[in-house]
């Protein structure tokens, strides 16, 4: 989750979310970037509007017939 | 206490003294100003020890401390206005939210004493007393305290406040409050300024929420999670939603949009049943001849 | 519950729920109907909101199944 | 739901779920019978047990009741 | 499954839920696809507002819970 | 979610849900392939059981609480 | 909240959470850090289990799913 992390630091900053941007804070907090995970994040959020995203309950979808226990 | 020696002609221990501040000010990156009024003196060593990895506690008459901020730099000659009644300074590399912490855990509940003035309201709540009856009942009156005698024991009858915030207690109040063992004052070092890079912080911005901290945490991980799902980014942490979230998603369209796939057919067929129950139950509402008898139960 | 299936299926398909329909439905299925049966149920069906009925029944379910196991 | 319908109605009567039979039905019903969906039903119920499926139902209930609206 | 997942893939995709599409991404999968199945999906998602439906709790409606008293 | 329900997809069809995989599918269904994502999709799954998370996680779903702004 | 989300992020890098790190990552999101509120953090983390809050923002969700739309 670090990256998405260093994605809401950049939103609150009013910052962009770029590769480099998101590489810049993960590797001042130390930690050895995957570059294909920072561009996937890029990537993913790109559509996104992120206060909206961040706001709305993340929960599976209420699911009609969950299999009986 | 107020020694006002003006003169050109300090005693040297006073020089010294002075000396020994300057240079603890230039040590340490944060000077706090501290409030030592009601700490027995055994107490204040016990605490210095304690403090002693941490911060060094320096006890000194207020002329001094001043004259030493006052020769130090102009920032430090700030703290000039925090210099009152008993004062210590502290020196500290520590965080000063951190120092502040501390020092307010260090603080415990005390006796006050008979003409002092009560920074708070003295609240004595109603109920049973260790005491037998006697002489006390009379002496728990004359200081204002509502006590009567009940199932052979001295009682407090009713809660009330003996002493608002700002009043002198009188030396009989305090005396029978210490013997009910309510301690109205919080005695320890009293954090009322520290200096550190130029800026004063006092305890109103050095008392940290921590609840509020603990609030942020919890809603800044929410956060996190939801983006992470709702913009589909997947982790080891959200996977398994993300997939729950797709397998509810295809379940619901499935079941919705009535499509004949193995996995909901049960479902629809509970759902068409459970219709048919529903109508039936209120067709024979109307007519109990509408159904055949194996739905009459 | 056939002559009930083919009122639903009848009020799904948005027809008239008529004896005749039932009727028709019925003998399709290759059930033998019973002329008073089929008419009791479309004189009872007459004063019934089915749409209605059906979504009790979405309701209704919920309730039950919060009754302690 | 006509093509549920009509699958329960043929189940309740005891007859034989077949593409025919159920096309039948609907037809009966006035419904535009799509052949795809008609076979889709056939094929869906092939290895359901439908009297099982219905008790399963009842049981599923409090899964799909906890789920929120 | 594998018809639905096709079908909300296509839809999360912004593409037409057609009979091609869905061979076509089943067959991508690995997926021996049967065309009736194809058929019936694409004839019932014809006129279903897909995004309503895959976010509706589906009350998969039990048995038992209402059953006349 | 395209990318979730071509891993779904493949779990279904039972077939190992690798890069190319993934990539065969969305391309399929004429998505533009982001290789980030889909390696990072790969990577989340990695340890995860597919059909155990589908049933579980519906019951109990992690981090939802809509989030004040 | 780009304190907090700096602190998430080096406590999920399972870094230290120290003043120079907080500052250090938000100076990297190109923030202008506010050593005061940085010190405050750090101070108010002697007391406050990140872990926990995490567990917490985990548990909170289903009650918050729970409770009717």
């Amino acid at each position: 989750m670090e990256y998405i992390y260093a994605a809401l630091l950049l939103h609150n900053a009013e910052k962009d979310i770029t590769e480099e941007a998101v590489t810049a804070v993960l590797t001042a907090a130390g930690v050895d970037v995957n570059e294909a995970r920072a561009k996937a994040l890029v990537a993913a959020l790109e559509d996104v509007d992120i206060a909206d995203a961040m706001a709305t309950a993340a929960v599976a979808a209420p699911a009609a017939a969950a299999a009986p226990a | 206490m107020a020694e006002v020696h003006h003169s050109e002609h300090i005693p040297k221990w006073k020089k010294d003294e002075i000396e020994d501040i300057k240079n603890l000010i230039e040590s340490y990156p944060l000077v706090g100003v501290v409030g030592i009024g009601g700490i027995p003196a055994k107490q204040l060593q016990s605490m210095r020890r304690s403090l002693k990895d941490v911060a060094v506690l320096k006890v000194s008459r207020n002329t001094l401390i001043k004259r030493a901020l006052d020769e130090s730099s102009d920032d430090i000659k700030k703290m000039d206005d925090f210099i009152e009644v008993q004062t210590a300074l502290i020196f500290t590399e520590q965080n000063p939210f951190k120092l502040f912490k501390l020092l307010e855990k260090s603080k415990s509940p005390s006796p006050i004493k008979g003409g002092m003035i009560t920074p708070n309201d003295i609240i004595v709540e109603a109920g049973p007393t260790s005491f037998p009856p006697g002489p006390i009942l009379g002496d728990l009156q004359a200081a204002g305290i509502p006590a009567a005698i009940d199932g052979g024991k001295v009682v407090v009858r009713e809660t009330s406040a003996v002493a608002k915030a700002g009043e002198v207690v009188s030396q009989k109040l305090a005396a029978m409050l210490t013997r009910l063992e309510i301690y109205p004052l919080e005695v320890g070092l009293d954090l009322r300024a520290v200096m550190e890079e130029g800026s004063i912080f006092t305890p109103d911005v050095l008392a940290i929420d921590e609840e509020q901290v603990f609030a942020d945490f919890v809603q800044a991980s929410q956060q996190a999670f939801n983006l992470s799902v709702n913009a589909v980014y997947p982790t080891s942490e959200n996977i398994s939603t993300l997939l729950a979230k797709a397998a509810a998603e295809s379940k619901n369209l499935g079941i919705n949009a009535v499509v004949f796939e193995p996995d909901v057919m049960g479902s629809l067929l509970g759902k068409a049943q459970c219709e048919m129950m529903s109508v039936a139950s209120a067709a024979s509402g109307k007519d109990e001849g509408a159904v055949d008898d194996e739905l009459k139960e």
